[in-house]
């Protein structure tokens, strides 16, 4: 067992692909000379080279094109966002090419691409700089959306993600990067391999399931250790793969416990936890003794000072709260 | 309300390439004979899928090439079979040019099975793996970095191919292509960037959309090589742009090229085309690109009768096209063409 | 009474604000000398000069950027976008400025435009211009988004869009220009505002609430003729306005009838119907006699031809379907 | 790694204003002892934010401006009170110029109240409509036409007002520049687009991310008039700015101007810098434009005493505005502010 972080999980998930395929590049603002904004490249530009590991200028929309370009025609381009809230100047190469050529080519061109980087709120860089825009990519058919909570998810999803013949938007908690995980030692190359379209239950439990990814995970594990001590058992279940959704395992957490609370550090009107609750109620209906509940970001943009930014954010204690709520404890 | 458009532009100490003498361009009927057979290919094909369009045989929008073909033909003529092509919705010209059959295309008009995309993309979106033939695109703009990733894993890999990219001047003033034009240059990705300026935006013309006539100027403030020329002579065409896909593959340097063109027909079926008049597009007509093509060939000697059987050739073609369009079955699946296995 | 096209209904609603109010301008490509894409704008240009109907180059990043800034200093913009298919390359302005400004100055800035044009799927134009982008919008806190689905909700609500103080996004849908309905000839020229947020019940009904917006209220009426001829009556609500969605108006029906079908004729994942099943079963759990259940188109890029056009899009055989299904009928 | 920046640049037949003669521009103590101390709060404001960074007090990003005062400065000395500023996240020196308090400033880097966004939005969103700050922006680019937009109501308006923009020369290649730089050429906006070109782009020397150095040749391609000098001298900026002003006030015209300059920190507090050598940053702090500022009143006849004077007025200026952050109290509501009612 090693202890690693989520970004040297990162790293070294990028590394061994690149090593094991050399179709596999980088290019990103930052990613080479200055080992990546947020030190998730770290050192691969001296192993690789310039030719794959591609500083480029401040151009989303032209370098996310220049990966789809590049991927129909057979390379495995890796695009870092320095942040996934500048996805949106380059959301249209995403939507309209890098998801649907495999269709408008009648099944021709698939595009193994993968846009990566840190998404959701990091911390008082205001309302341009923290957003959750997972529900954006998880609406569009043609792409496949990953936020892995761990380092161990994040090593194993990321290998798969590059390997995946389709587009894949990898999204990394930005407050995520130094958190640790044990990670086995793979006994081979493939060993340490994580599908994409798996949930994960991250700690079990019979009263009550707690859907989260990314962030939120670990919010929720730190609420269910609260109520644990109230002898309240939470199973907190991460679906890590937001499309496909494993529906499966989330109804078979919920349909056992039969009260659900989903909780997401996005905004709350059309959120993907609102998608997350529709099929619960739809799997999970007969099974339910309460109303399945969702615990979201405040519908606001993000204020900077730091007292607003906790306030609008889902904290362990707006999990309890819920999972009373659930539990009719209050 | 039109200015005239090609007018000497602004000389500036750049890699521009001259402009030609007034006199044409030497040819010879083995050359200019298949160069022919394409363009009236095309033109034949447009008319043919704007009479099923009329007869509803054809939905949605169908943007035409008409008037325009020198371009897409004499572009692509310059190229080898393994070089690349991206384009926009008004591409069916390109993808024929590029090797896609007219069977493909036409039965992708008609939304059936066996179109090159089986009936998922239509007019818009003609891919061809086989061809290179990289997509028709909607999204103006949008294509443009698409060809530079093409280019780019040309140079990632170093395989000698070039790719062509095709748009329209009103692309030039959106993102996409300023984006794509910057990075192309910046690292010098073997793309030859092709503005066919027919001189309207759907119905906007060049002086309300641009404030500078000649788009080929953006090069400049990339250090980038650009030439600019008339679009009429087929010939010129292919020897102006054969020099920068030269270029291109010799030393990986892109191109922004600009030939000043017009279209016959309004911007989609939907257009009646009013923003024009009509003594404008008469002049247009006049220099057809087509009837000037089929007179140097006769003046480069090839046989009267020859054209002819040539033309008869083309017409079954096509007629064949149409038949096998009407006669296919109609597209009946899609989701196995969302993602991947 | 009169009967109006929505086309001329949007029509009159921006030539009625422009000679109201001086600062009120349309910017979009071809609302001029075009008269619009779509003849929306059919004779504004010759009422109004080039001064107020502003033929813009394909930038949309560039001309929505434009509206945002000249209405942060006091002007009214209309921005007509082509179709919001080509939203996606502006889509930062909207989310990034335009719906923030007000809250990263503090509350000094507001930012009175709209943003509006087709939205929807159009007729065998192919997966990139035929999607349904309001979720995207829906999302966003600081964004206001209306999708009305006859001639005379189009006139009210554009009115109130062009007089709100906030950003307003306004999908008309597509394939509604041609429609007509009653427009009543207003008392004054105010006579005809329909506020934003407010729903409207289109048909009423006691066993079954049909929730959907623009192309789809057409949908659910068609289905709800062929129910009714069965004998089943179906509620049929339009909210108008999707964000700030009128909950009360909505559960209030549900609560009346026990069960909801909600039919939207965009992708189903995360999309905007996940919210409106969230908020009902939320709101009406105990009234509810069976789960929620969606339509949606399916979750695919929209092909091409003509049958597989109709076969992905809900169609009001699937209403019927559905609200059987929530009957227990099959 | 690092190339000369400030080359002689091509010389083009265009509406490009020709580089001034080396000699120092005229001026006098009156017009420049303003101007040295509102560089002079500027630095002592930057360093200010750095400390209180540092001690936990300002959290986020904090991108100072500690080099280029010189050109916010005297971009903004050649506005009239009604004119607009827009600017990016490196904000403060801008606002400051425009009017903004120190307080109101510092007080929103600490989250306060009392900000002049009420701590909602930072060190990057700086706002003040009394002052017609129309804000900074964090995302590159998109600022760009949002300063076209004011200009485009300014001439809706006929109102005379000028708007300025400021952006760095990363920005450059992005698509919301280039839009912005198309409408406002095509459209004739009273918007004067500044390039702050500090020479990097976060970690990326500008050789990486620009295929040719000179960003103002941008302005070549869209007929706009256009400016390149070097920003240390802020007598310099003020007059050459002011010409473009002018330009935009009296006819309209737009103008791309690039400042060439330096930043002494890293991009932003966490950044280290490490791209740079020392020598590199020690050459440019030689040309500090503070400190040339300084020299320069001395040489004009400001006295000694005057000028210390000033210099303790500044102090004082800034250990109040961080006093009253200090003191103010905690930001505490922000639901009022997501759509007007
Ligand atoms: C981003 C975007 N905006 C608007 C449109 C609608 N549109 C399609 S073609 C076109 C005109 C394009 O003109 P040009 O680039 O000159 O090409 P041409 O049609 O003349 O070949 C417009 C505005 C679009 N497809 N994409
Ligand atoms: C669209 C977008 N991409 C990336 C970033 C991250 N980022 C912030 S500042 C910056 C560098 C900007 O360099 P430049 O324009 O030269 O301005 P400077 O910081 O030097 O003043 C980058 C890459 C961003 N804010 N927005
Ligand atoms: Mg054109
Ligand atoms: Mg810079």
């Amino acid at each position: 067992m090693a202890v690693i972080s989520y970004r040297e999980a990162l790293n070294q998930a990028m590394r061994e692909e690149m090593e094991r395929d050399a179709s596999v590049f980088i290019m990103g603002e930052e990613v080479g000379y200055y080992n990546g904004a947020y030190k998730v490249t770290q050192g691969l530009l001296q192993r690789f080279s310039e030719r794959r590991v591609v500083d480029a200028p401040i151009a989303e929309m032209g370098f996310a094109g220049i990966g789809v370009g590049a991927a129909m025609v057979g390379l495995r381009p890796i695009i870092e966002f320095m942040t996934f809230n500048f996805s949106l100047v380059a959301i249209d190469q995403i939507v309209n090419n890098a998801a649907k050529i495999f269709q408008m080519s009648g099944g021709q061109y698939n595009v193994p691409i993968v846009f990566r980087g840190p998404g959701g709120p990091a911390v008082q860089v205001g309302s341009q700089h923290s957003q959750s825009l997972e529900s954006y990519y998880a609406h569009v058919p043609g792409l496949k959306v990953v936020m892995p909570s761990t380092a161990l998810d994040a090593k194993g999803l990321l290998k798969s993600a590059i390997r995946d013949d389709n587009p894949v938007v990898f999204i990394e908690g930005e407050t995520l990067y130094n958190t640790t995980w044990d990670v086995p030692e793979a006994a081979n190359g493939d060993g340490d391999l994580i599908p994409l379209g798996v949930a994960d239950v991250k700690r079990e439990g019979k009263d009550v399931t707690l859907i989260a990814w990314s962030k939120m995970v670990w919010t929720c594990l730190d609420a269910a250790k609260q109520l644990a001590a109230e002898g309240i058992e939470c199973e907190v279940v991460d679906p890590r793969t937001l499309r496909p959704l494993d529906v499966a395992t989330l109804a078979a957490s919920v349909q056992k416990t039969g009260r659900c609370v989903v909780v997401e550090v996005g905004w709350p009107v059309a959120g993907f936890g609102a998608e997350v609750a529709y099929q619960m109620q739809k799997h999970c209906i007969d099974a339910l003794d309460a109303p399945i509940e969702r615990v979201t970001s405040d519908d606001v943009p993000m204020p900077y000072a730091k007292n607003l930014e906790d306030e609008v954010q889902p904290q362990p204690k707006d999990v309890v709260a819920a999972v009373k709520r659930v539990l009719y404890l209050e | 309300m039109v200015r005239p458009v090609v007018t000497a532009s602004q000389s500036t100490p750049d890699k521009r390439i001259e402009p030609d003498a007034p006199e044409l361009v030497e040819t010879t009927s083995a050359e200019l004979g298949p160069l022919y057979r394409q363009m009236l290919a095309i033109r034949r094909m447009e008319e043919a899928s704007a009479k099923a369009y009329s007869q509803g045989k054809i939905g949605g929008f169908l943007h035409l090439i008409i008037g325009q073909e020198a371009v897409c033909v004499g572009a692509i003529a310059s190229l080898r079979p393994e070089d690349y092509v991206v384009a926009t919705y008004r591409e069916h010209g390109h993808a024929y040019a590029k090797g896609v059959s007219a069977r493909a295309i036409m039965a992708e008009l008609y939304g059936k099975k066996t179109g090159c995309v089986k009936g998922l993309g239509g007019s818009m979106h003609i891919f061809d793996k086989s061809k290179n033939f990289l997509g028709g695109y909607g999204i103006v703009g949008g294509h443009v970095p698409i060809a530079a990733g093409a280019a780019f894993a040309s140079k990632y890999r170093n395989d000698g191919r070039v790719t062509l990219c095709f748009f329209g001047e009103g692309a030039s003033t959106i993102g996409g292509f300023a984006e794509g034009l910057a990075l192309a240059a910046l690292w010098k990705l073997p793309v030859v960037l092709i503005c066919e300026n027919n001189q309207y935006s759907m119905g906007t013309p060049l002086y309300r959309s641009l404030a500078v006539e000649d788009v080929s100027l953006r090069a400049l403030a990339h250090g980038m090589p650009r030439d600019r020329f008339d679009g009429d002579d087929v010939v010129k065409v292919k020897r102006r742009i054969a020099e920068a896909v030269e270029r291109a593959r010799t030393t990986g340097e892109p191109t922004l090229i600009e030939v000043v063109t017009y279209r016959f027909r309004g911007h989609s079926m939907s257009d009646p085309g009013l923003y024009r008049t009509k003594d404008e597009v008469e002049e247009w007509k006049r220099r057809d690109p087509l009837g000037r093509c089929r007179q140097r060939l006769l003046d480069v000697g090839m046989p009267e009768g020859e054209l002819t059987s040539l033309e008869d050739d083309v017409r079954a073609e096509i007629e064949d096209a149409v038949k096998f369009a009407e006669e296919s079955p109609a597209a009946d699946e899609y989701l196995p063409y969302v993602v991947k296995e």
